[in-house]
């Protein structure tokens, strides 16, 4: 007890270490700061995608986005590697069937949800939501149809394959756009097109789609991976 | 200084005269013992005598080459201090080779018979010997650390460490002696050469019937006379190195048998009233007493 | 205005920093352990999300309506902290899922989550 | 070596084998090895008659005798070197070593195991050397002549130059002895080193007979 | 220049592809990843090649076409270039020692593996400080599936907590960050650096920034986690972990400095107390992973500390950074990848490399490297680093950084020792795999190029001193002839580079002359007796050959650079020399520990007279006028733990004793001189400042209680070597109360007693150490009589204790003539006469030895030896005759030195009168000595020989025995504790307070050390615990 409530001690200082130093000293500014400046009052007419944010994520950041892809890669990469392994060496028990309610509910649901998420990062670049948000979404239906129906199987090489060529897509974008535009990962080497128009914004809605994609299914994949290993549960 | 066939006669004679007094001394220390004990004790030409005997001995055997070579090397030791010594004041002839080498040459080459010797005996193989030479040399070790403090102190006093020059500095009357002018290096002297000396109560090196006889235990006939004859030189020339630090030196012959009969008498008196040290005694009383004079002697003179 | 929106915001954000941190350091099980981490993580985000809040703005999507190309710098906030935010999420989500595999391969092998069962390597 | 023999062998004094450092082994004999085991040999005297009486002369008047107490007699020794009997006065000292030493006194009755010390150490002596025998014991056995243990004549085991008489003699006796002796050495005629070697074996063949654990050189240098 | 966003390109873009080839095409896939890694080398070397070759400059590239801060710069510059060639070599590297791990079904590791290094490039490269935050992450996990692959026990649970710290960790980082935004509003790093005044809330956010990235280098206590990781993961991780993430890590840690000048007092603060404490801890690290882990975090808190010290050094900071890093990052990724071919994680399991040399040399390399030896980079980085410290008057800094170094020293070369001499049977043998070789041998190589290179590019190293070391490096290739062959070769390359460069000398500098005469002569003459040694004598000849370079390389150096450089390679080669003998590990750590200390007090004096002279010439130390007291001292101290000064002797005995036959003569006779050359020097240049009088007059009473205990001591001693060994300690003991006194006289007593003990040491060890393989023991009760089997042997001792002895005629009673009158002129009488004092208990070893080996009784086993060896008996001989020559003519040799010496020392009272040589005190024929002992000598033989007859030689047991006989020689033979009576009375004085009070303190460290670590309790939790202290301790103290 000695131990934890030295712990609380530490933790409440920390807190008021964050309070004192890092709250009080924080602002709340009046206008925008210089970047933000720049972003907003030019997104418009250079990149030309009505979500600043997706602007800022793909193209002007988009350094960024390309390394939380290679994270989720990574992830997926050693779950699925692992998982995968142990199943090598300890064969799982036949899964009990789902439930007639479950399984039938699940075939309502699967479809609208992976449309959604379809949806969701198709339209990143016009509306909130973007790639990753579509790509969990699309995880979400698979989560449902695991758990609605444990004997259910998907071929994980089709994620393999999407997630492979998704990801290898968005890096041949990147790499267009250094050879083809101004630099990595400029989406601009394809035409703005009209503001608020699905096929605007240059190469934004194929890398947010390739994102979704990549996204989907590598989430799908841990998730899958994460089901098949579980040992059985009764 | 050039070869000189007249110097070399003075010193040979020299040699002879100081063979034959340290014989006749040891005869006459001998007696004076047995004259202590109430008995008549030996003929005073006994030294000579038993030596005769011995170089007369018809069978040797030997131990070795070294065994053979240990009392040559002794013999040397004796002659060489004899030779580096100056024996009367102010005469180049009775100076014998002394101008070759000062203080320093005579305290090392002290090492030199005792170096053979310690060879010889040891080649003996006798564990006797051994014994008898590895007491000599620990006490030996220990005579010298008073023994040195008092020569440098004597050498501070005088600004040499030539012994003519240390002698020739105490000409002039009994006040010039470095016995009075620096006693307590004379006290630290006299009392290392006590050890030096070899009489009780520092004999044991050579504790007759516990060690029979200690280092020369194996050796007999000739050998034994070569050691013997290198005895009566080097009790002569210890008293003479004495003399010759402390006591004002020896402006003739009759001075040098005096003074060096009184030294010597000094240890032989010391020894038939003292009882024996075991060695650890020995060693550890010349680091008291003495040592202390003769580091008062050198603060002194500092 | 203590009750205003980012404060209650910069409160909870805190909050759960401090509810993460101290979860993370007194739970024993790996598995509340992560989860703790996840609120601290979720705790950071609001606290990022929350400086990005300048009150009365909307958010930077132009829709053609409230929200035009041209007012754009004056009405809505700042697009970056999004952004930042983003991707602090998804990393995060990335780390969790690791955390969780490593707790599957701890358990694996020696059946427990008891974080104090893990001490072999030390000194 | 017959098994007889090999009883009483002192086994320090047996063939071994042992290995050297580089590993190869040999055979040491001690015997052979670690002792001398020539012959002794006759040392004549010098042929110029002047020098060797002045050396004989010499000789007699430094008698230094080996401080070897073998029987009861030796303690009738002691008190020649007091005030009363004053041996140095003769030109008469003790050495603790054979080998610095003239005269070896037999101070009476000689047992075996003593006998076997005797001759090592009269052996280890040097040439010349003279026995100076005391009381009746050396002579014919005295008091032990019909003692297991004891040797009845000393004669047959080493050469005596004097023999002194008595059970036991005083010291005014051995004094004598001395004087004696002294006469002998100046005429020339100790010269007994000398025989012992000319009649080795039969001095040999005696000792041997009588010490059965005979475990030594045939002479000790 | 090439983009690097093609490094992204590849990197990510074929890691994305491979999942498409999936299982069955492993081994394509495994090429490909390689040929990528490929393109990264070429690709960060083509840069690297336009930076130095074609002064290309400075290049941002930005992402999506806009100027940041409104996009992503990455930016190329050398700095950036070098690392990512580090980095990707190191890449490169890791996969091919991996290779072997990418079979059974791993196959998903290449592309994390590309992933991790494509990550750590990108964190080198970039400039936005959020892109920073997404990389760490990459990195962490990366690392963190890099670590689950691995089968090793333990590896899980230190993947785990590895895992929660660097996400506490990155967390801060991220806070930092986005803090950094709202701050003032840009992300771009040089637009914060640009920054004239920041914002309260900008510091915060640097510091948080700064906070994050010291954590993730480990700093102490907040540190366990990575030590688990260390130890729990497969080495070939430890490699990428320590070298590659620690070198990117602490490029970082430099590049974000740029924008927290505030922050330097901290990291120099908290990368000391990282170096010492590590290396501290590590003393009691038993676990061979761990203790590499310790010593990373070791060597990255010093590099974190020369970062904070950015503005101290000035100029030779990123020289010096850079020096420590790249020895840092080579080595100890060998290290790593050496351990990596192990089954066992103990220390002792590496003794299983001395079957395979090549590995044991690697393992030797990167260890000499690690402690900063010449003539490898950290060398010339710790050297630069000391002087310019000592500039800045930073002296508790060297202080901390050379503990540091020492205590690192410690625990390495007791690994190298175990390498080196422990018993291997037991643990099982290692395979050598190509793919594990090649990045060790590469690494290797590298690490001693990169050294060479620098050594030529150094100012105040002249290259001649390379030469040798390529000599040396040549003959460890033709290590498979037979001895003779490369004894041959090496007495034929010390004979040639002697003619070479001695001759010179002798009109030159005298002082020179004699030193390398002895090291040149010496080294031939040793050299020849290892003719006698049989079979291959595998790695003798290159460092003993190392050893005369280092010696040779101290002769000649005219700056206190190349002085140090040989001192180094001296010690370094003379080490190895030691540890060869069979029980001589504990010694030859000891020598080590000593020498390294010494090493250090030499560069910190070394440092000290730079800071007030700006030169590096050796001759510089003259002009030192402040702290000449601390200078004179610092240097003295390290000239005297190789002399073997009381206090700092203890290693001597068991290093000399338990050496080589003819490396006992090599490391005392000659070895010991560079000690006494050292202090020539020294007190050449700093003897006349008054200042150093008071500690002239303290080293006179260290030398003569030096002498006194080293004789007294080796009176007492039953094994012979260590009896010359102690003897040596005495003799150098005069040595230095010789040179202390600093007068003519008392430096020719030093001159003459040089040369003697030159001579003469090395007949007496080459003798006993011949008799030694003769009769294999050391224990000198075992031996005796032996005069009957070597006669050749027994005469050479005789000449060397006569002459040792100081007895007339040998020329040992100049070095007594002189002391006397030196020790009179001077007036130092009680510290003189406590030498003369010991100079005669010198006869009491001196006895003992020649008695107890050549006299008395020979034993059973040893009645068939022979005499010694030929080979030595040449050297012994040629020996003995100097010395004979030296006895009958000293003038010779004498008036040369005192002409010599009075360029220091005009005022002299010695004159050279033909034969005679007079002071004020006394006068010395040393030629009409020896003629009159020779003619006295003959003709007392003669004497003896008239008059003795015929003699009969008997055997040993015809002696007088109570009248009994001998029955063994041992009980025979009295020997053992012969001087018993003297032990009593003196004994106190040689009781072995000093090696207990040493052991003492070597306890006390221990037991510092082994109570520190248990913070590290091996709880996840703990470690949390301890990063969120440090937090907040670290934010205390800066918002004080």
């Amino acid at each position: 007890m000695l131990k934890n409530s030295f712990i609380a001690l530490l933790v409440l200082a920390f807190g008021v270490l964050l309070f004192h130093g890092v709250v009080k000293l924080y602002k709340v500014p009046e206008k925008l700061n210089r970047t933000a400046e720049f972003y907003n009052s030019n997104e418009a007419s250079q990149i030309g995608a009505a979500n600043v944010v997706t602007a800022v994520v793909v193209t002007y950041r988009g350094l960024y986005t390309l390394g939380e892809v290679t994270v989720l890669f990574l992830a997926a990469s050693v779950i699925g590697f692992f998982l995968k392994r142990k199943k090598k060496t300890a064969p799982v028990d036949a899964k009990p069937a789902g439930s007639e309610l479950m399984t039938t509910a699940s075939k309502v649901l699967v479809p609208g949800s992976i449309i959604l998420g379809v949806y969701v990062f198709v339209n990143g670049h016009l509306t909130p939501g973007g790639g990753f948000q579509g790509g969990a979404i699309i995880g979400t239906a698979i989560l449902l149809l695991a758990l609605a129906n444990p004997t259910y199987s998907i071929s994980k090489k089709v994620f393999h394959w999407i997630e492979s060529i998704s990801g290898f897509v968005f890096v041949a974008i990147g790499l267009a756009g250094l050879l083809l535009a101004g630099g990595f990962l400029d989406t601009r080497f394809l035409p703005n097109g009209e503001m608020l128009s699905l096929f605007s914004a240059g190469a934004i809605p194929l890398i947010y789609s390739m994102i979704g994609l990549k996204v989907g299914s590598e989430i799908s994949g841990i998730i899958l991976e994460l089901n098949d290993t579980q040992p059985n549960q009764d | 200084m050039e070869f000189d066939f007249k110097h070399l006669g003075f010193t040979l004679l020299g040699l002879l005269i100081v063979l034959n007094w340290g014989l006749l001394m040891s005869a006459l220390m001998q007696k004076i013992g047995a004259r202590v004990a109430r008995r008549i004790g030996i003929r005073l030409y006994q030294p000579w005598i038993d030596l005769i005997k011995n170089y007369a001995i018809r069978s040797q055997i030997s131990h070795g080459i070294m065994f053979y070579l240990g009392p040559v090397f002794r013999f040397s030791g004796g002659v060489g201090i004899f030779l580096f010594m100056p024996l009367i004041v102010g005469s180049v002839m009775w100076s014998n080779y002394s101008f070759q080498g000062d203080l320093v040459l005579i305290m090392y080459f002290q090492f030199f018979g005792m170096l053979g010797m310690a060879l010889g005996a040891g080649e003996s193989g006798h564990p006797n010997s051994a014994i008898g030479i590895s007491r000599g040399l620990a006490q030996f070790t220990a005579i010298e650390a008073p023994l040195t403090l008092a020569i440098i102190s004597l050498a501070i006093q005088y600004n040499t460490l030539s012994i003519v020059d240390i002698v020739e500095a105490q000409q002039g009357g009994i006040q010039n002696w470095s016995a009075w002018t620096n006693p307590f290096a004379t006290i630290a002297g006299m009392l290392a050469a006590l050890g030096s000396m070899g009489h009780s109560p520092f004999n044991l090196v050579k504790a007759p019937n516990e060690i029979p006889i200690g280092p020369p235990t194996e050796y007999h006939g000739t050998f034994l006379g070569v050691l013997r004859t290198n005895a009566a030189i080097l009790h002569v020339m210890e008293a003479a190195l004495f003399m010759n630090l402390f006591f004002g030196g020896a402006n003739n012959w009759f001075e040098f048998i005096l003074k060096t009969f009184l030294i010597y008498f000094w240890s032989v008196f010391v020894g038939v009233v003292f009882p024996r040290f075991r060695i650890e005694q020995s060693v550890a009383w010349f680091f008291k007493i003495p040592l202390i004079a003769g580091v008062v002697a050198i603060i002194l003179f500092m | 205005m203590l009750l205003s929106i980012e404060n209650i915001a910069l409160a909870s954000g805190i909050l759960l920093i401090l509810i993460g941190l101290l979860g993370a350091l007194t739970n024993k099980n790996i598995i509340r352990m992560i989860v703790a981490f996840s609120i601290f993580d979720t705790g950071v985000n609001i606290l990022i999300v929350t400086f990005g809040y300048m009150p009365g703005r909307t958010a930077p999507i132009i829709d053609g309506a409230k929200v035009t190309a041209q007012n754009i710098a004056q009405v809505a906030i700042d697009p970056v902290p999004q952004a930042l935010v983003l991707t602090a999420i998804v990393i995060g989500f990335g780390v969790t899922a690791l955390m969780l595999v490593f707790a599957l391969k701890m358990h694996e092998k020696r059946k427990s989550l008891d974080i104090n069962d893990y001490t072999d390597l030390k000194w | 070596m017959s098994d007889e023999k090999n009883k009483f062998e002192n086994p320090d004094y047996a063939k071994r084998t042992v290995i050297g450092p580089d590993g190869k082994s040999f055979v040491v004999d001690p015997m052979q090895d670690y002792f001398l085991d020539a012959r002794p040999k006759v040392y004549e005297p010098v042929s110029i008659p002047v020098v060797e009486k002045f050396l004989n002369w010499a000789r007699s008047e430094s008698l230094w005798v080996l401080g070897f107490g073998t029987g009861c007699g030796s303690i009738e020794i002691p008190p020649l070197m007091t005030p009363r009997f004053d041996a140095f006065r003769f030109g008469v000292q003790s050495r603790a070593t054979p080998r610095q030493s003239n005269v070896f006194i037999i101070s009476g009755y000689l047992s075996i195991k003593t006998l076997k010390r005797v001759v090592r150490s009269y052996e280890q002596m040097q040439n010349p050397k003279y026995v100076l025998a005391l009381g009746s014991c050396t002579i014919n056995g005295g008091m032990y002549f019909d003692s297991y243990n004891t040797i009845n004549r000393l004669d047959h085991y080493i050469p005596v130059d004097v023999y002194v008489a008595g059970c036991m003699p005083r010291p005014e006796a051995l004094l004598a002895g001395f004087n004696k002796l002294k006469s002998l050495i100046r005429e020339g005629k100790a010269e007994n080193g000398n025989k012992y070697v000319k009649d080795f074996d039969w001095y040999k063949a005696n000792q041997k007979k009588i010490i059965k654990d005979w475990n030594m050189p045939d002479y000790n240098w | 220049m090439v983009s690097p966003y093609f490094l992204l390109g590849i990197g990510l873009g074929l890691a994305f592809l491979l999942g498409l080839l999936g299982q069955k095409a492993r081994k394509s896939s495994s090429i490909l990843i390689l040929v990528a890694l490929f393109s990264f080398v070429g690709i960060s070397f083509s840069w690297l090649w336009q930076f130095l070759q074609e002064n290309a400059s400075v290049t941002q590239f930005f992402s999506a076409g806009f100027k940041p801060p409104f996009s992503i710069a990455l930016q190329v510059g050398l700095h950036e270039a070098v690392l990512t060639s580090m980095i990707n070599v190191m890449g490169l590297f890791s996969f091919v020692s991996l290779w072997r791990n990418m079979k059974d079904g791993n196959e998903k590791l290449g592309p994390i593996l590309l992933i991790l290094f494509m990550g750590l490039n990108m964190l080198v490269l970039t400039r936005d400080i959020f892109n920073v935050f997404v990389f760490l992450e990459i990195t962490a996990i990366a690392l963190g599936g890099l670590i689950l692959f691995d089968e090793k026990k333990h590896a899980r649970s230190a993947g785990f907590k590895y895992l929660i710290a660097s996400a506490l960790i990155s967390t801060i980082y991220l806070l930092g960050a986005v803090l950094i935004y709202f701050s003032n509003g840009s992300l771009y790093l040089d637009d914060v650096m640009a920054l004239n005044n920041m914002s309260p809330m900008a510091i915060v956010a640097v510091f948080l920034l700064i906070l994050s990235l010291v954590l993730e280098l480990k700093p102490f206590p907040a540190n366990g986690w990575a030590l688990d990781v260390y130890q729990g993961a497969n080495p070939a991780i430890g490699a990428i972990v320590s070298a590659a993430i620690g070198s990117t890590m602490l490029f970082l840690l430099y590049k974000l400095m740029g924008m927290a000048a505030f922050m330097q007092e901290f990291l120099i603060a908290v990368g000391l107390i990282s170096f010492i404490a590590s290396n501290l801890l590590a003393l009691v690290q038993k676990n061979a992973n761990r203790l590499l882990g310790y010593s990373s975090i070791g060597q990255i808190g010093l590099i974190i500390s020369i970062i904070g010290l950015k503005d101290i050094l000035g100029d030779q900071f990123l020289f010096v950074a850079f020096m420590i890093l790249i020895t840092h990052f080579l080595a100890k990724a060998g290290l790593f990848w050496l351990s990596a071919m192990l089954k066992s994680d103990e220390l002792k399991a590496w003794s299983v490399f001395r079957k395979k040399s090549v590995l044991l040399v690697l393992f030797g390399i990167f260890i000499f490297a690690l402690i900063g030896f010449p003539p490898f980079p950290s060398f010339y980085g710790k050297w630069t680093l000391i002087i310019n410290l000592a500039e800045t008057h930073n002296y508790y800094l060297i202080a901390a950084i050379l503990i540091g170094s020492f205590l690192e020293a410690i625990y390495l070369f007791r690994w190298l020792g175990y390498a080196i001499k422990v018993d291997f049977t037991e643990y099982d043998e290692v395979k050598i795999n190509w793919e594990k070789l090649i990045p060790v041998l590469t690494f290797g190589a590298l690490l001693l190029a990169s050294g060479l290179y620098m050594a030529h590019l150094m100012p105040g190293i002249e290259d001649i001193t390379l030469w040798p070391l390529l000599f040396i490096l040549a003959i460890y290739l033709l290590d498979f002839l037979p001895a003779y062959i490369k004894n041959t070769i090496s007495i034929a390359a010390l004979a040639y580079f002697s003619f070479i460069i001695l001759p010179p000398y002798y009109e030159k500098d005298l002082l020179r002359f004699i030193f390398l005469g002895i090291f040149a002569i010496g080294g031939i003459l040793t050299l020849i007796a290892g003719y006698a040694y049989k079979g291959k004598r595998r790695g003798f000849y290159p460092v003993a050959l190392l050893m005369y370079a280092g010696l040779i390389v101290l002769i000649q150096a005219e700056t206190t650079l190349s002085f140090f450089f040989g001192w180094e390679i001296m010690t370094a080669g003379s080490y190895f020399l030691i540890i060869r003998g069979k029980r001589s590990m504990e010694h030859g750590l000891s020598y080590m520990l000593f020498s390294i200390g010494g090493a250090y007090a030499i560069l910190a004096g070394l440092g000290l007279t730079f800071a007030q002279t700006h030169n590096i010439d050796i001759l510089s130390l003259a002009s030192v006028t402040v702290h000449a007291k601390l200078i004179f001292l610092l240097l003295a101290v390290g000239f005297l733990t190789k002399t073997a000064a009381l206090g700092l002797h203890i290693w001597l005995p068991g290093a000399h004793a338990e050496a080589e036959s003819d490396v006992s003569p090599m490391v005392s006779a000659i070895l010991l001189k560079a000690g006494v050359f050292g202090l020539f020097i020294l007190m050449i240049a700093m003897g006349k400042n008054p200042e150093v009088a008071s500690i002239a007059y303290i080293l006179g009473w260290v030398g003569a209680l030096t002498a006194l205990v080293g004789n007294l001591a080796a009176a007492f001693q039953e094994d012979a070597k260590r009896l010359l060994a102690y003897s040596s300690i005495a003799q150098l003991g005069y040595i230095l109360f010789a040179l202390a006194m600093m007068s003519h006289l008392g430096w020719m007593t030093a001159m003459v007693y040089s040369l003697n003990h030159f001579m003469y040491k090395a007949i007496l060890f080459l003798t006993i150490g011949a008799v030694v393989l003769r009769v294999g023991t050391h224990s000198m009760y075992k031996m005796g009589g032996l005069i009957q089997r070597m006669p050749l042997a027994f005469i050479a001792v005789l000449v060397g204790i006569i002459a040792l002895s100081g007895v007339p005629p040998l020329s040992g009673f100049a070095g007594k003539w002189f002391f006397y009158n030196a020790v009179l002129e001077k007036g130092w009488y009680f510290q003189g006469a406590i030498v003369f004092f010991s100079g005669i208990v010198a006869f009491l070893y001196l006895f003992k030895l020649i008695y107890s080996v050549f006299l008395g009784q020979l034993k059973d086993n040893l009645r068939q030896v022979k005499d010694i060896s030929i080979w030595f008996a040449i050297p012994i001989y040629v020996l003995i005759l100097g010395i004979m020559f030296f006895s009958a003519k000293p003038e010779w040799v004498l008036q040369p030195l005192s002409d010599m010496l009075t360029q220091w020392y005009p005022n002299t009272s010695l004159s050279f009168d033909g034969l005679y040589i007079n002071s004020n005190f006394g006068y010395w024929s040393g030629t009409g000595v020896m003629i009159t002992i020779m003619i006295m000598f003959i003709v007392l033989l003669l004497w003896l020989w008239i008059l003795s007859r015929k003699v009969v030689k008997v055997k040993q047991f015809n002696i007088v025995y109570s009248a009994e006989a001998p029955q063994r020689p041992e009980t025979t033979h009295v020997s053992y504790n012969i001087f018993a009576g003297y032990y009593k009375a003196l004994g106190w004085i040689v009781a072995p307070k000093i090696s207990e009070l040493w052991n003492k303190i070597s306890d006390f460290v221990v037991s510092v050390a082994h109570f520190g670590r248990m913070i590290y309790t091996g709880n996840g939790q703990t470690y949390l615990v301890h990063i969120l202290a440090f937090i907040v301790v670290t934010f205390l103290w800066f918002l004080n």
